[in-house]
């Protein structure tokens, strides 16, 4: 192992039960040969059969969040339409819908949403869409400043670690969900010229820019602790001795040796990140109708309407965020052991 | 896989005279690739009063051996063939309880990392204690004085208020020292020894060395000494047992495999150790290749890949044919015992002066 | 130990004025005015301006977070609804209530609701992610892994009212969820907080199964956890002993990450029952631009997260006699 | 790692997720029952107007409630705390309730049929409703004798005269203003400079407007004939406040009061106990009743807890009631089928009348094109479905009550009755006639669950006829501040009216008098039509009601149908529940809820 891209990180020096160290030890006496960690990692990931169905159920869900529109209009109906004025003989004056099971039909296959009748299925669609799309974007924000400060403050110590360690301190002693719905009005009043409706990007961006301000910190903990140890290595030492800018240390040498964990966080990161984001449209700090959000649905499920006389809308929003949650969650076990087979579960 | 015969030669049940004998030992790991043959058919004899030496590379087997012996592996995943006797009494089939017994008690270990091998969590003194008065039935007053005991004589100073401290205020060499201690406990009648000056330095190493040796004369105990250091197995053993790809690949008294060694994995091994005589501008010759895959071993010899003699060998020989292990001294090769001398007087010898 | 808990409040202290800053801006900023809400139907500017003043927020902003400070340490008596000890967090804007006495009134809910909750996933969890990793790898193992996994990915948001609909709406086989004073009455203190603790603790319990039984599981792979094995210790007694000590650590580490943001108010779990607690507090507090509620709520809940920081800093010397506290 | 543990567990993942999916269903809503019979039990309820009670009436104490015993502790379940125990500072309806049994003022409504739809004003501490010599300007009260505060000091005229005086003081800001603007003369607000800063500068109003020549008198000056003031002065926020024991600004969390009840202890937020006043005297009211010896109040019980409380009826629930909380939506229609509980549901109109302003300021809305084709289009059925069906929203017709006097169950020039979901091909057709098709409309909402609710399917609505609506979120607690603005941005938004007391004069001036438009006035539409304002001069120097209520009718159905500013959506309805063993169970109209002041314990 002469390459230093194939150095691991220091959380993989566990100490091992000795028949997984064997086996490990046999593992890359057989693969060794002239594979990078990320088709070695690939190959791993391959073999894990929950890994390759839950990723298989993630992408499912986000290719139905990335298709919404052109199901819907096979399906022909979008999660605007108001069916409660549309179709009033479906429900009763309270928007109730009259059939059993929240008005399921051939027609409205997930049934019709209490209060004005939207179609669930349509607008779990858009929902789930939504709420990735936000996610994502938090996620991807994030990563990208976790990474930034992170691997600044390992890397270069000093005072801007110590600058970016009490900053992380400080944002962790913040209650992050009363932060959350106290800044969501001030952030949305930052944006939204009083003549027009507030738009719904407005909102968007103010829950990833609420979402971002308190969600890097761990990532960035993570990532400087790894930068800190990668900082006094050899291969880094001999770049920095063969006059190699910081900068580019930090892009060739360091980086590269950080896939790992950030891969692994983001993984734990997003289905994290859905559930606040649905928490707070769930808290109506979100989005908010007619928009169409998982959260939001939650936030219908709970109110009395829909728990007295129609039970069966809220599983729908319900199953689908377990069965996503579930799934990203052993995914993210997946990707884990894929990179660092030797962490023991 | 290729014909594999029994271990011709070899005595297929217990030597009577035997204390510890191990017979056709085998120790499988199940994993998501296929089934790892950690320890593929071993075979050894040790008495009371020697010391036992194993050779090998990492993943040769060495440490899973040892485990097995005290019984350390989870039977849900490892599958364990063969036969090990301790003393008369038969150790893979007994009861987990028994196994508890003897454990700490007649046989004890030594773990090659003495930071990470002792708890840092309860004082010195206590993880001494705690297997005397298991096995022993002593009073807690019994154990600690027996404790300080065996810590004044691995030379631990001030044993009594050591005895309180954790293992985190030791330094390295204390440690391993303690480890000694705790291992020595209870006059275990075999004791191994998982390279256990690996992460010493030198004088160190070399205290740890004579106090091992000193205790063996006083207790009379049996010892089983693992390292990859040929140089500390040359100060300690009496017999050798040199492990390649789970297998014992050569075996006799401790000189007569390091003076004459006939197996080109022990070759290799001697050639590519540096000696304080030799000359400096003489290479270093390391055995090419890589250590063989336990999930998928080669066929026949499992060294053949990385043997220099392979041609020496007439026809298909070491690619089909697993080589057998004779009894007593012995090497697991296709060589003709001619070939194996002239080759080492030849090639071999003149690169390791 | 004691320069130690010195030094860590004092870093707490620092870190709660700071928060206190970002909350003052952060109110500042906020679309609304609180004293049109006070000013009524009838407002005119001269009753506007006048609530300004009464309010203190014709005043600069530095100049009010010092008397703000002045207050929460040696109390103040300028206000109109009567004199406010210390700690003075002021009066509600809203119900114009003493903000110190408002949250002490709702602690006993937060209390009741994480104390009770903890109580209940602690021992759940724990014991059954030590049953799982005692028993690895056997149908048990199985069971309660992939339960504690789907379990895990729960919401209280979606379990809440579900539990609420069949438990209470449906088979009526529970009390509706409601705090009752235990002093009061513990037989409905306990009946009107079943739900909402099972709720809680559910997602929690599982959540800690999986943390249990991984850092078990990692525990028992440690090399001294061997050496016990070595010394012919029992299986029980290097599993209580020896692996249950490491695990100790990341589970008293998120246990107080846990039961301080809990004490801060569960915001939406006191949303989903109703629980009238810190949570619901705040929710009002901004909802209604409360400066005074919400600086009180966000500045308790900061105390709680921080005081069981240093709480868990001071459990690793007792479970780690390598950590030193200096 | 991966002994193929995982495998297993995951598919016990996804059968424990299966499992739940089996067990959720639901059946359905229920048809609306007798939501066809509305109309006529309308027409029946419709109110004649009040009258003024003679003298005797005023006599206490009030006639036995049949049945009734004394004694019990009842428990009262509110959504909202009591932000203000002030009389001056009440004016919402639960302290309005609330206010029936703590406070009392010059005159009061007493029930004059047991079903709580018939009443008369009267005098409560007066000895009548009050007299008038010279048609309405001039008013002379008398206090009756016996009547004290809760600590057993006398009320006398110097306290009334301070009542009104402090009115006038810079911290009272959230009471009704009728008599002071009376006083003043004055439109708005500018009443103030009458008396700038209150008595507290031991100012006084001169004897011009307000005199006290004896302990027991008060004579009332105006400048124009005021023939509503008894009406006024029954209003919560007139109750009297103690000289002596006025402490400002304090006063609203701890105030002296008169009532058969006071205050024993006050959580704000949590609870309030009240307990029998011993120095009120029931010979000297002919209003209330004092039979319960204690109520125990506790507040964030949101409709849905005080509804599930109540239906539950075990132990202490089957004493408790809410003063103002009604039956959820959700719960609604299952408690009304319910013929069990038929003995303790209670329902009733609210005073509140729904209607979407169209802001008249607004350039675009000038076309009366435009306007109608809103009016058509606007869907209904919204706004009903979010408050939780026909049993709690009526489809409105016109702008006036059904609970005041002169309501016309047959107007509805809009045939909003006959499709609630609105006409938007007609709409369409008069938006193309306009030439305005995909016109920008701004609608600006209340932001609670209701409001968004209601607004977006409103907003889909009016798509539909071809507008372009932009929906703009306005936060609750600021709306009426923020739609009161002249200059706001909005082209459409949805109020509510009350009237203050059961006669049109407190709606249609405040609302529909264009002379009145001002920042935070109650023309939120900004009529201002020549026609309009000068009917409003000639109908309230009407002296007889019942013509004056015809009158005023007629101006709100030509605000409706001619100028087209607002569009009138509901009639606010209310359910509400009581424990079992609560007696005395009366929705009253006039305080818009549950009677507290004939509770008992059963």
């Amino acid at each position: 192992m002469t390459s230093p891209t194939k150095a691991e990180g220091p959380g993989s020096a566990v100490a091992l039960d000795p028949e997984v160290a064997s086996t490990a030890e046999t593992d890359k006496g057989k693969e060794l040969v002239g594979r990078s960690p990320g088709q070695l990692m690939w190959i791993r990931f391959k073999r894990d059969r929950v890994g390759v169905i839950s990723a298989c159920v993630v992408v499912f869900f986000f290719v139905v969040g990335l298709l919404a529109p052109v199901i819907s209009k096979l399906y022909g109906k979008d999660p605007y339409t108001v069916f409660a004025d549309e179709r009033p003989d479906l429900f009763d004056s309270a928007g109730v819908p009259l059939q059993p099971n929240g008005g399921i039909s051939g027609d409205f296959w997930f049934g019709l949403e209490p209060g004005n009748g939207y179609d669930v299925f349509t607008k779990l669609l858009y929902g789930i869409r939504n709420s990735l799309g936000i996610s994502v974007a938090v996620t991807i924000a994030t990563v990208l400043t976790g990474v930034l400060l992170g691997v600044m403050a390992g890397y270069m110590g000093g005072k801007v670690d110590f600058a970016v360690s009490r900053v992380v301190d400080f944002l962790l002693a913040f209650p992050a969900q009363l932060f959350f719905i106290a800044s969501m009005p001030v952030v949305v009043s930052l944006f939204v010229d009083p003549k027009d409706e507030t738009p719904v990007y407005v909102r968007v961006v103010a829950l990833i820019a609420v979402q971002w301000v308190l969600g890097w910190m761990s990532l960035a903990r993570i990532l400087r602790g790894t930068a800190l140890s990668l900082a006094g290595r050899e291969f880094i030492e001999a770049a920095r001795v063969s006059g190699a800018s910081p900068w580019r240390i930090i892009r060739k040498e360091v980086l590269p040796n950080v896939v790992t964990p950030i891969l692994v966080q983001s993984t734990y990161m997003l289905p994290a990140f859905v559930t606040a984001e649905a928490g707070l449209s769930f808290l109506g700090v979100g989005l908010v109708e007619p928009t169409p959000d998982w959260g939001q649905m939650f936030s219908k499920a709970s109110t009395e309407l829909v728990m007295q006389n129609d039970i069966t809308y809220m599983f729908f929003p319900g199953i689908s965020m377990i069965i996503f949650i579930v799934a990203f969650n052993l995914l993210g076990d997946s990707v884990r052991d894929a990179f660092d087979p030797k962490t023991a579960r | 896989m290729t014909t594999l015969t029994k271990e011709s030669g070899a005595p297929t049940s217990a030597d009577a005279g035997a204390f510890l004998s191990v017979r056709d030992l085998r120790v499988q790991f199940k994993t998501e690739d296929g089934i790892v043959k950690a320890v593929d058919g071993l075979s050894f004899d040790l008495e009371r009063g020697r010391t036992l030496g194993i050779v090998g590379e990492s993943g040769s087997g060495k440490s899973v051996t040892n485990l097995t012996v005290l019984g350390l592996h989870n039977p849900q995943f490892a599958t364990i063939d063969g036969e090990i006797v301790l003393d008369g009494q038969e150790l893979i089939t007994a009861r987990e309880r028994e196994l508890e017994k003897l454990r700490g008690n007649k046989m004890a270990m030594i773990f090659q990392d003495p930071l990470t091998a002792l708890s840092p969590y309860y004082t010195v003194g206590r993880q001494l204690s705690e297997p005397f008065m298991k096995h022993k039935g002593a009073s807690k007053k019994e154990a600690k004085d027996r404790a300080i005991e065996m810590l004044t004589k691995v030379g631990i100073p001030q044993p009594k208020v050591r005895f309180d401290d954790y293992p985190h205020q030791f330094s390295g060499g204390m440690r391993q020292r303690a480890m000694i201690a705790m291992a020595l406990m209870c006059d275990p009648d075999l004791l191994i020894a998982d390279e256990p000056t690996t992460a010493l330095d030198v004088t160190v190493q070399a205290q740890i060395l004579d106090l091992l040796k000193d205790l063996q004369q006083e207790f009379g105990s049996a010892i089983i000494f693992i390292t990859h250091d040929l140089g500390v197995i040359s100060k300690m053993a009496d017999d050798l047992l040199v492990m390649y790809a789970g297998r014992a690949v050569e075996r006799g008294a401790m000189k007569e495999v390091l003076g004459a060694p006939r197996h080109p994995y022990t070759w290799g091994l001697l050639s590519s150790m540096p000696r304080l005589n030799s000359d400096i501008h003489q290479a270093l010759t390391p055995i090419p290749g890589s250590p063989p895959s336990l999930l998928n071993p080669p066929s026949g010899c499992p060294f053949h890949p990385r043997c220099a003699f392979r041609s020496e060998v007439p026809g298909t020989l070491c690619t089909d044919t697993r080589p057998p292990l004779g009894a007593g001294r012995a090497a697991a090769c296709h060589l003709t015992a001619e070939q194996k001398q002239t080759i080492f007087i030849d090639k071999i010898q003149p690169r390791l002066r | 130990m004691l320069r130690f808990i010195f030094r860590r409040t004092l870093g707490a202290v620092v870190i709660l004025v700071l928060l206190t800053v970002v909350a003052f801006l952060l109110f500042f900023g906020m679309p609304r005015d609180p004293a049109l809400l006070m000013c009524g139907k009838t407002c005119t500017p001269d009753a506007l301006a006048n609530i300004h003043k009464t309010l203190g927020i014709d005043k600069s902003i530095p100049e009010q977070f010092w008397i703000f400070l002045q207050g929460l340490f040696v109390g103040r008596d300028d206000f109109a609804q009567g004199p406010c000890p210390a700690p003075c967090f002021g009066y509600s804007y809203h119900t114009n209530e003493n903000v110190w006495s408002t949250l002490i009134d709702r602690l006993p809910t937060t209390v009741s609701l994480a104390v009770g909750a903890a109580f209940l996933f602690l021992f759940v969890g724990l014991g059954s992610g030590l049953l799982a990793a005692w028993k690895r790898g056997t149908l048990i193992d199985k069971t309660f892994t992939g339960g504690a996994m789907v379990l895990s990915s729960m919401q209280i948001y979606f379990l809440g009212p579900l539990a609420m609909a069949f438990l209470v709406y449906q088979t009526h086989l529970f009390d509706q969820v409601e705090y009752t004073n235990f002093t009061k009455n513990p037989a409905s203190w306990f009946t009107g907080l079943v739900i909402p603790w099972a709720v809680l603790s559910t997602i929690f319990a599982a959540q800690y199964t999986r943390m249990a039984r991984s850092s078990m599981i990692e525990q028992l792979q440690e090399e001294h956890v061997r050496t016990a094995r070595a010394k012919g210790m029992s299986r029980s007694y290097v599993f209580f002993r020896y692996a249950w000590r490491g695990s100790l650590i990341p589970i008293v580490t998120i246990f107080g990450i846990d039961i301080g943001s809990l004490l801060g108010g569960a915001i939406i779990t006191e949303y989903t029952f109703g629980l009238p607690g810190l949570g619901q507090l705040a929710v009002e507090a901004v909802k209604f631009s409360d400066l005074p509620l919400l600086l009180g709520v966000m500045l308790f809940s900061a105390a709680m997260i921080l005081l069981f920081n240093i709480i868990v800093d001071a459990c690793y010397a007792f479970i780690d006699p390598r950590v030193r506290l200096s | 790692m991966g002994k193929g543990g995982r495998h297993t567990y995951a598919a016990i993942s996804v059968l424990a997720a299966g499992a739940l999916a089996l067990t959720g269903c639901s059946s359905g809503g229920s048809k609306d029952g007798a939501s066809n019979q509305k109309d006529t039990e309308n027409a029946k309820r419709q109110q004649s107007s009040i009258e003024f009670g003679k003298a005797q009436d005023s006599v206490g104490p009030a006639p036995e409630v049949p049945g009734a015993k004394a004694g019990g502790t009842v428990t009262v379940l509110q959504r909202d705390t009591y932000a203000h125990l002030d009389p001056a500072q009440i004016y919402v309806s639960d302290e309005g309730s609330l206010s029936s049994i703590i406070h009392r003022g010059l005159t009061g409504y007493k029930a004059t049929s047991e079903d709580g739809s018939k009443h008369e004003v009267v005098g409560d501490l007066a000895t009548d409703s009050g007299t008038t010599s010279d048609g309405g300007k001039t008013w002379t009260y008398k206090l009756k004798d016996g009547i004290k505060w809760a600590d057993g000091t006398p009320i006398t005229s110097a306290d009334v005269r301070h009542t009104f005086e402090r009115l006038f003081a810079p911290f009272i800001s959230n009471g009704p203003t009728y008599i002071q603007q009376w006083m003043a003369n004055t439109p708005g607000t500018e009443y103030r400079g009458l008396l700038k800063g209150g008595p507290y500068g031991g100012k006084h109003l001169p004897d011009t407007v307000l005199a006290t020549p004896d302990d027991k008198t008060i004579v009332f000056k105006f400048k124009e004939p005021k023939p509503d003031l008894p009406y006024a002065l029954a209003m919560a926020g007139y109750s009297v406040v103690s000289q002596k024991k006025d402490t400002k600004e304090k006063y609203d969390k701890a105030p002296m009061t008169a009532g058969p009840y006071k205050v024993a202890d006050f959580k704000s937020g949590k609870s309030m106990t009240l307990v029998k006043n011993t120095n009120w005297d029931p010979k000297t009211d002919p209003i209330r009743h004092q039979y319960v010896d204690q109520f125990n109040i506790l507040f964030n019980k949101q409709y849905e807890d005080s509804t599930k409380t109540l239906l539950d009826d075990t132990g202490v629930n089957a004493t408790s009631i809410s003063f103002n909380n009604q039956v959820d939506a959700g719960n609604l229609s299952k408690v009304l089928a319910d013929p069990k509980l038929k003995s303790r549901v209670v329902s009733g109109y609210q005073p509140y009348v729904g209607q979407m302003d169209i802001n008249m300021s607004q350039p675009e809305m000038q076309d009366k094109k435009v306007r109608e084709a809103i009016a058509y289009a606007l869907p209904i059925t919204p706004f009903v479905r979010a408050y939780g069906g026909a049993q709690a929203m009526e489809v409105a017709g016109g702008l006036i009550s059904p609970t005041v006097s002169g309501y016309n169950p047959s107007f509805d020039p809009f045939g909003k009755k006959k499709k609630p979901a609105g006409d938007p091909v007609k709409a369409k057709a008069l938006l193309k006639e306009a030439g305005k098709v995909g016109m920008k409309l701004t609608f600006g909402y209340i932001n609670t669950p209701e409001g968004q609710q209601y607004s977006t399917a409103m907003a889909a609505g009016l798509q539909k006829a071809g507008f372009n609506v932009q929906r703009q979120e306005i936060p609750a607690e600021t709306y009426y501040d923020q739609i009161g603005k002249v200059k706001n941005n909005f082209d459409i938004y949805h109020t509510a009216w009350g009237a203050d007391w059961p006669s049109a004069s407190t709606v249609v001036p405040p609302l529909y008098d264009g002379r009145v438009i001002q920042d935070g006035a109650a023309n939120y539409a900004h009529v201002n039509d020549k026609k309009v304002n000068a009917d409003i001069d000639r109908v309230s120097k009407i002296s007889d009601p019942v013509k004056a209520a015809e009158e005023w009718n007629k101006i709100s159905e030509y605000v409706v149908k001619d100028v087209v500013s607002n569009i009138p959506t509901g009639y606010y309805k209310q359910t509400q529940i009581a424990g079992s063993k609560v007696g005395g169970l009366v929705y009253d109209d006039v305080l818009g809820g549950v009677d507290p002041r004939r509770l008992f314990v059963k």
